[in-house]
């Protein structure tokens, strides 16, 4: 009973641990403190918290400019998260990338990308690595439903199924590619119809349903380690505030927005945990305040972070000659 | 670099300061300034050249320390390493 | 007012949603603000009782501005009279870091701020700095300063003088009209020619290396160059013998005449160098072997100063008339190994910093000791400094080159750190009493090393 | 040691098979590179000896398959990826700026990637605009990678080597007019430093600049000025970035003049960057202005004379090196 219990307490602690830190994102950003592009995954959380349960710590995953849920679940700290967005040097990426380019190479974990699409030819690529030298591991790749467009999305499909490569093609359709809906975009909408076109699994789960993503993804997660080459997931979402922080949302009604809020993947899990008696309003409120104290430190860490001195400037433009 | 590599180097450093000095000649354990025409302008040139040639930083204070070839070449030989 | 993108710098109220007295919560949306590129909803991160609006709909401000002041829930009620002495923290904003705007955060010290802060006595100047002024010749009016309260410091003054000297350096008759390689303008200034002088062959007119070397090598006509131009050369000395023997009857040529025609009067003093070598052994530790300076440097500078406060010291006796020079030229007597004498000048030596002095007095020892420095890469002296100390003499009472009029001697540093300072002054020119002046002139610049 | 007489190509060749006998790691993917033998036949014969798993077929995806091979060097292996040719470059131009070179220094030092990414270049073999660009310069404009130009038979035969043990990304151009360059080479010849120009013909008159495919017309130029009394000194430059300043510099310090060869279009182009070096510290040596010879700034055309007449040729240089030596031409 406590193993299903702490799953629940698990993936709850995991949602609501983005939530709030993505809320405290907005008010940092209008603070100033925050500068640049800011992407929130409020709305989402579901997506990567269900996803990561399936995957284990050798996968490697490639995610986007919209990567802070991914990478708080995947064990990257908030301290050097905040610390990141602040542009100090303890960030988790030397304070150089900001929001959109959080990496964690001890953890796998191969970064934001700002460039649509862009981070998918890399993700073939390490599957290809897995491949050539036999480990059995898959590389999970994220991506919203606008990178469907580019050219390099059409590439990879090809060429992972071609080279039946362990690649997770995972597509959060949230129904909008910044300020374009996609029956404005998109020849065939259902994006799985035309993943399978390409000799690949391709099948809709609801995004919104934390165990439907981890049940979907563990599944696909399993063919792929054993060879059967990529699968693609569409994972039916919607991210509740703007595209990014200077977005007016004039392409949306406020009443789509409250429509979907009513599908709001943290209570719809406390229902459900509740009714199966594995949680309880006490577990809520403790991982609120075990929440708050995270972020608090976050920005504690960040605020005493140091800049990086000029002079380092071109360290690590290349790698450093390695003495003999 | 061997002390007889510092010896020579020595040697051909001098004689861009004092071209009439005859390497076979240079008494090795008699102040430089007696044998050779040599004033403070010429060894610090001498010391210049001997610095640009060996990376070696000389200090005011050591030149008491560099006043025969054998005591350079002693001198740079320990500041190589 | 929140920073709502990456280049927004300032909003427009469009209007409120709420007013005094009205109970908010984290996320309600409580304005609306126009920016250039849309209206964006503002949103308030507490719970709380809004107090006091600051900004009405319509205006402008510049992010970071405090917009309203909200009570926090639990927080103590602003007092309804006087405003408190700490207004409550206004719960609307954050403390907002500067926003980092493309201007620099405070306008630099402008020339004009500098002035009026100095109020109606223009020149304020440290001393040090009103000191070198003087003596580099540098208008203080025309010096920005960048020191506290716009101050002139010395560093001013010695930019000042800087930028004057690239001015005048060049030759005025270099100035734009000549086209010059710059190889051809390098060698020119070494070899002393003067740019005017030179037959151009390169294209579109202009003057190349070569056409440097030709003007170099063909014979010099006035003014006879220091010492070492031999007299018209009708053969050029080939061995080492003969070229030793040539400058041997050019010195005994020039000492002859110059006994002959110039009455000498000779002047000593001795001056304690004690305040001067301690600063040079405290600056040559910062230095490294290659910038390291020698006292020899510093005596040329100080008697290249001291010409200027004296000028019957510095130029020519032509004619039977005495022609002050505007210019510090200071011959530096070196002798040659192997015998010989040549005393090559140093250039503009009052206005160059001593770092450069002894790069150019390395430079020139280092070819004169070595015997390959070519009589055309020596230029004329104005006046001429012989330092016999290493020969271990007190006391040069020497011979004046003609037709300079002033020759500066040194002697031997005693323990006591004192040496014999001499001038042997051409009569005709000046009278003992200037002698004197220059040679304390000499004095008072070497107890003050630091503005050499 | 005996020589052997081989062309460029095979060079080239002989360093591919070297690199995967030696290295498990290393595989070689591009179009054509497989079953084809590769479409200037450089890796004829490697898909027998290596087998289909390390000489990769790619489909037309430029974009991809590049970004795969940058994807499987931060996953451990050590890619040779082939693009036909620079001008196909352009469609895996995203991946190559925005991953390959910056990854490293915008992730703080997380990720080195390995990777060697080869291409013909140049013009010279009337395959039109499209096919006949030039474009060396723009990629040594980018922090982050490295570029190399092998023109002659033993840097196509040791430059491979030490590009693929770097640990960042190396760009290897090859002038389509090469391949054919016949030559004798030492038998053992092995891997070279890639970080160094070369004199390869000394001279004290004018130095002459230049790279890749414009070398050979540079020496055959500097023969030419030999017979009218010019001693013309060449200097390959080898590697575009890092860009070996200090032997330029030197040669010009020595001769006082410089002309630089480049078959990219002057504006922007890497010319222009070694003269602004040359001015930038050698100001002072100079006795006439630095002249170059570039591409007339056009779409190369297809018909051969005009084609020759729009890239750098022989004449051309002897030209600009009187007009450098000062004589009215």
């Amino acid at each position: 009973m406590n193993e299903k219990r702490e799953r629940a307490l698990r993936l709850l602690r995991h949602m609501i641990g983005i939530r709030r830190f993505e809320e405290k994102c907005a008010e940092l950003y209008s603070a100033g403190k925050i500068r640049g592009f800011l992407h929130l995954y409020i709305g989402e959380e579901a997506v990567a918290v269900g996803a990561m349960e399936a995957l284990r710590p050798q996968d490697a995953i490639v995610a986007t400019y919209r990567e802070h849920g991914h990478a708080l679940v995947r064990g990257v700290p908030a301290t050097a998260i905040m610390a990141e967005m602040f542009g100090k040097a303890e960030g988790c990426s030397g304070g150089r990338g900001g929001s959109m380019h959080i990496f964690d190479a001890s953890r796998r974990f191969y970064g934001g990308n700002a460039i649509v699409a862009g981070g998918m030819p890399l993700a073939v690529g390490l599957a290809l690595a897995d491949k050539l030298q036999n480990r059995h591991q898959v590389t999970a790749c994220f991506f919203g439903d606008g990178a469907t467009a580019e050219g390099e999305y059409h590439e990879c499909a090809n060429l992972a199924v071609l080279w039946k490569l362990p690649v997770l093609f995972l597509c959060e359709n949230n129904r909008y590619a910044m300020g374009t809906a996609i029956d404005r975009y998109q020849g065939q909408t259902n994006l799985s119809v035309r993943a399978r076109s390409y000799g690949m699994p391709g099948e809709q789960v609801d995004g919104m349903d934390v165990e439907a993503v981890a049940t979907a993804v563990a599944r696909v997660a399993a063919e792929a380690r054993e060879g059967s080459g990529p699968a693609f997931l569409e994972l039916l979402t919607y991210r509740f505030r703007a595209h990014s922080m200077y977005d007016p949302e004039l392409y949306r009604s406020k009443a789509e927005v409250e429509q979907w809020k009513k599908r709001d993947p943290i209570p719809a899990f406390q229902a459900l945990a509740r009714g199966q008696g594995l949680l309880t309003d006490a577990d809520t409120t403790a991982i609120e305040a075990a929440v708050q104290k995270e972020i608090d430190a976050a920005i504690a860490f960040a605020e005493a972070g140091t800049l990086e001195p000029i002079e380092h400037l071109t360290a690590d433009v290349y790698t450093p000659a390695r003495t003999a | 670099m061997t002390r007889d590599e510092i010896r020579q180097t020595v040697l051909h450093t001098l004689r861009t300061i004092a071209p009439e000095a005859d390497p076979a000649e240079v008494q090795p354990d008699t102040a430089l300034r007696v044998q050779l025409d040599i004033d403070s302008m010429d060894a610090l040139n001498f010391f210049i050249r001997l610095h640009e040639k060996l990376g070696v930083e000389i200090p005011e204070a050591d030149y008491p320390k560099l006043n025969t070839l054998n005591e350079c070449v002693a001198y740079l030989a320990a500041k190589l390493g | 007012m929140p920073s709502l993108g990456a280049d927004m710098e300032a909003g427009t109220l469009i209007e409120w949603l709420v007013k005094p007295g009205s109970r908010v919560k984290r996320g309600d949306i409580i304005a609306v603000v126009d920016t250039e590129k849309a209206a964006i909803d503002v949103e308030v991160w507490l719970d709380g009782v809004v107090e006091r609006l600051l900004v009405e709909p319509g205006i402008r401000v510049p992010v970071g501005t405090v917009l309203a002041i909200i009570r926090a829930d639990g927080a103590a009620p602003e007092p309804a009279a006087a405003a408190s002495a700490v207004p409550p923290q206004p719960a609307v904003q954050v403390q907002p870091q500067a926003p980092v705007s493309s201007r620099p955060a405070s306008p630099p010290p402008s020339f004009s701020a500098a002035s009026e802060a100095t109020g109606q006595d223009r020149h304020r100047a440290s001393p040090l700095a009103r000191r070198m002024a003087q003596d580099l010749g540098v208008d203080l009016s025309h010096v920005p300063g960048t020191g506290p309260g716009g101050t002139i410091t010395h560093t001013d003054v010695e930019q000042a003088a800087a930028r004057a000297r690239m001015a005048t350096a060049i030759p005025r008759e270099a100035m734009g009209r000549l086209r010059v390689s710059p190889l051809a303008r390098r060698l020119a200034k070494e070899q002393g020619v003067d740019l005017a002088r030179v037959q151009a062959t390169g294209r579109e007119g202009a003057i190349t290396a070569a056409d440097v070397e030709r003007a170099a090598a063909a014979p010099r006509p006035a003014p006879p160059a220091g010492l070492a131009a031999a007299p018209q050369r009708t053969f050029a000395p080939k061995t080492p013998q003969e070229r030793s023997a040539a400058m041997r009857r050019a010195i005994a040529q020039a000492m002859t005449r110059s006994k002959r025609e110039i009455p000498h009067y000779y002047l000593a003093l001795e001056i304690s160098l004690e305040r001067t070598l301690k600063w040079l052994e405290a600056e040559n530790s910062k230095r490294s072997i290659v910038d390291r300076l020698l006292y020899s440097v510093l005596l040329i500078k100080a008697v290249a100063l001291a010409a200027r406060e004296v000028p019957e010291m510095n130029g020519f006796w032509i004619d039977d008339g005495f022609k002050a020079s505007e210019a510090v030229h200071v011959g530096m007597a070196i002798s040659l190994r192997g015998g010989g004498l040549v005393a090559p000048a140093l250039r503009f030596a009052d206005r160059q910093p001593l770092a450069e002095l002894m790069r150019q007095l390395r430079d020139l020892v280092a070819r004169a000791r070595a015997n390959s420095l070519r009589s055309s890469e020596m230029s004329d002296p104005t006046l001429t400094v012989t330092n016999l100390g290493e020969q271990g003499v007190d006391t040069v009472f020497g011979i004046i080159f003609p037709p300079q009029v002033a020759l500066v001697g040194f002697g031997r540093v005693s323990p006591r750190r004192t040496l014999q300072a001499s001038v042997s002054a051409d009569h005709r020119a000046s009278d003992g009493h200037r002698g004197g002046l220059f040679l304390a002139a000499i004095d008072r610049r070497l107890q003050s090393p630091e503005t050499l | 040691m005996s020589a052997q007489r081989t062309t460029y190509r095979e060079c080239m060749r002989m360093a591919l098979r070297e690199a995967m006998q030696r290295d498990p790691r290393v595989f070689l993917m591009g179009e054509d590179v497989g079953m084809y033998g590769g479409s200037y036949a450089v890796s004829k014969g490697l898909l027998e000896e290596f087998g289909p798993e390390r000489i990769r077929d790619t489909p037309l995806s430029e974009s991809t398959f590049v970004g795969a091979g940058i994807g499987a060097a931060m996953g451990g292996m050590r890619p040779i990826v082939e693009i036909m040719t620079v001008n196909f470059s352009l469609l895996a131009l995203d991946q190559i700026v925005n991953n390959a070179a910056t990854l490293r220094h915008m992730s703080g030092g997380q990720f080195s990637i390995p990777i060697v990414i080869r291409m013909a270049t140049g013009a010279g073999r009337q395959l039109a605009a499209q096919h006949s660009h030039s474009l060396e310069g723009w990629y040594a404009h980018i922090p982050g990678i490295k570029v190399l130009t092998p023109a002659t038979l033993e840097d196509a035969r040791g430059m491979l080597w030490t590009a693929l043990e770097d640990p960042d990304p190396v760009l290897i151009f090859e002038h389509a007019s090469l391949y054919n360059l016949e030559g004798e080479i030492d038998a053992a010849a092995g891997a070279v430093g890639i970080d160094k120009a070369i004199v390869r013909r000394p001279g004290k008159d004018v130095s002459l600049v230049t790279y890749g495919g414009t070398l050979h017309k540079c020496l055959q130029a500097a023969e030419q000025l030999a017979q009218a009394g010019v001693q013309a000194e060449v200097i390959d430059l080898r590697s575009l970035r890092p860009l070996d300043a200090e032997t330029v510099l030197a040669s010009v310090r020595k001769t006082h003049r410089a002309v630089v060869v480049d078959e990219g279009w002057r504006s922007g182009s890497l010319s222009a960057e070694i003269m602004a070096r040359i001015l930038e510290t050698a100001f002072y040596d100079l006795d006439a202005p630095v002249e170059r010879v570039c591409s007339a700034e056009v779409p190369i055309p297809y018909p051969q004379h005009l084609e020759q007449a729009a890239t750098p040729q022989p004449p051309g240089i002897v030209a600009a090196v009187h007009r450098v030596m000062g004589r009215h031409v």
